[in-house]
């Protein structure tokens, strides 16, 4: 299992491709995995940046907790977690979870929890630049 | 000995406040450190940690904590 | 929206790396993707190889079915969806869905219906190479 | 003009036929197919598809169609 926070961009499927290289062939029979992009677009509005402020400490402790919890539940083979902090650009990648098991089921389901549970618990904040200022992004159910 | 406190985000911003120390003498619970801090009662927009992990408003704190306080959680 | 069988091993990250060059950054927010490998150990045997027949002018027809279905149902922005047909070695992919969308709900849920919708549907049989001779592979619920 | 008919996987080798062409005249639907074909009666444990698209049993058949005969299938 890993999890990590980046200060900066990061590609996706180069982590995966390099990840899964550490584990062993034929023992997994599925991978699910997520990629949270930045878009030039928010709630009707023009983003043109954004900044992920975050708890340096308990971020890391966080989303270890919630990996440990759905390892606990779904006894998967590995996870990968990566997440951006500081300057993000739209089209750049937020967020990576990977999940690798036997079988496809708990997979997904377990690569769906760590996500929606990062966006519930993770102590991460994200400020977007508009073109007429800065505002705090207020957390949704999407 | 202190207790550590942390803002974060907007919170940090409304308050104008990144860290601080404070006195443990006094404060029994979360609710005693916000309202310490703030003047202000406790309230349910804001969420808290201690030791790096959630804690409610009852929940105590000793001399040696860190306690954080922060607005709802928007990553992923 | 692509659909592609493949009689080759494939890198599936470097696949969705070079089908999301051709997206519009800024527009996607999520990116759920599926990777099915083949493993080397199946109802309780060690397996050597397989052989993946397909049934050519179906096969491709009825994934394009089910990747329209999805669409139709999620409106997502686009989808990929790789399928190795003939010999597969042990930790060779063997299938890749990935759907990106604006925001996450969409690219999950339709991820995970055009898998399963695959693996229900789509005109694919699985023979197994042990050390024993040769089986069919027979459909499970996992 | 014929029906061609298309056998798959563990059906094509037990009938251990691949692709065969009947004579349209006097068969009206998938089953009737099967049973010029086998000689055996419909089995619900075959799956059968006309011109790519499934089909069922009743499912009508005319001269040009290609009629595909295969057992549950194991993708993915």
């Amino acid at each position: 299992m890993a999890v990590t926070l980046l200060a900066k961009p990061f590609d996706p499927w180069a982590e995966l491709c390099a990840y899964q290289e550490r584990l062993k062939r034929g023992d997994y029979g599925a991978c699910a995995s997520f990629v949270g992009t930045m878009r030039d677009f928010n709630q009707g509005d023009l983003v043109e940046a954004m900044f992920l402020e975050h708890y340096p400490g308990m971020t890391e402790r966080e989303l270890g907790r919630i990996v440990g919890e759905a390892s606990a539940r779904w006894g998967f083979l590995d996870a990968l977690v990566i997440h951006r902090v500081g300057e993000i650009r739209p089209g750049d990648p937020i967020v990576l979870v990977a999940v690798w098991s036997a079988h496809r089921g708990p997979a997904f389901d377990a690569c769906r929890f760590i996500v929606e549970a990062l966006k519930a618990r993770v102590p991460l904040w994200k400020k977007e630049k508009l073109p007429r200022g800065v505002r705090w992004v207020r957390p949704s159910q999407s | 000995m202190n207790i550590r406190v942390r803002l974060f985000a907007s919170l940090r911003e409304r308050l104008q406040l990144d860290q601080v120390e404070l006195s443990a003498e006094g404060l029994t619970t979360v609710a005693d450190v916000w309202q310490a801090l703030t003047g202000e009662p406790w309230s349910r927009q804001v969420l808290a940690a201690v030791n790096w992990e959630y804690a409610l408003p009852e929940t105590e704190v000793k001399a040696g904590d860190e306690v954080a306080f922060f607005p709802p959680v928007t990553g992923g």
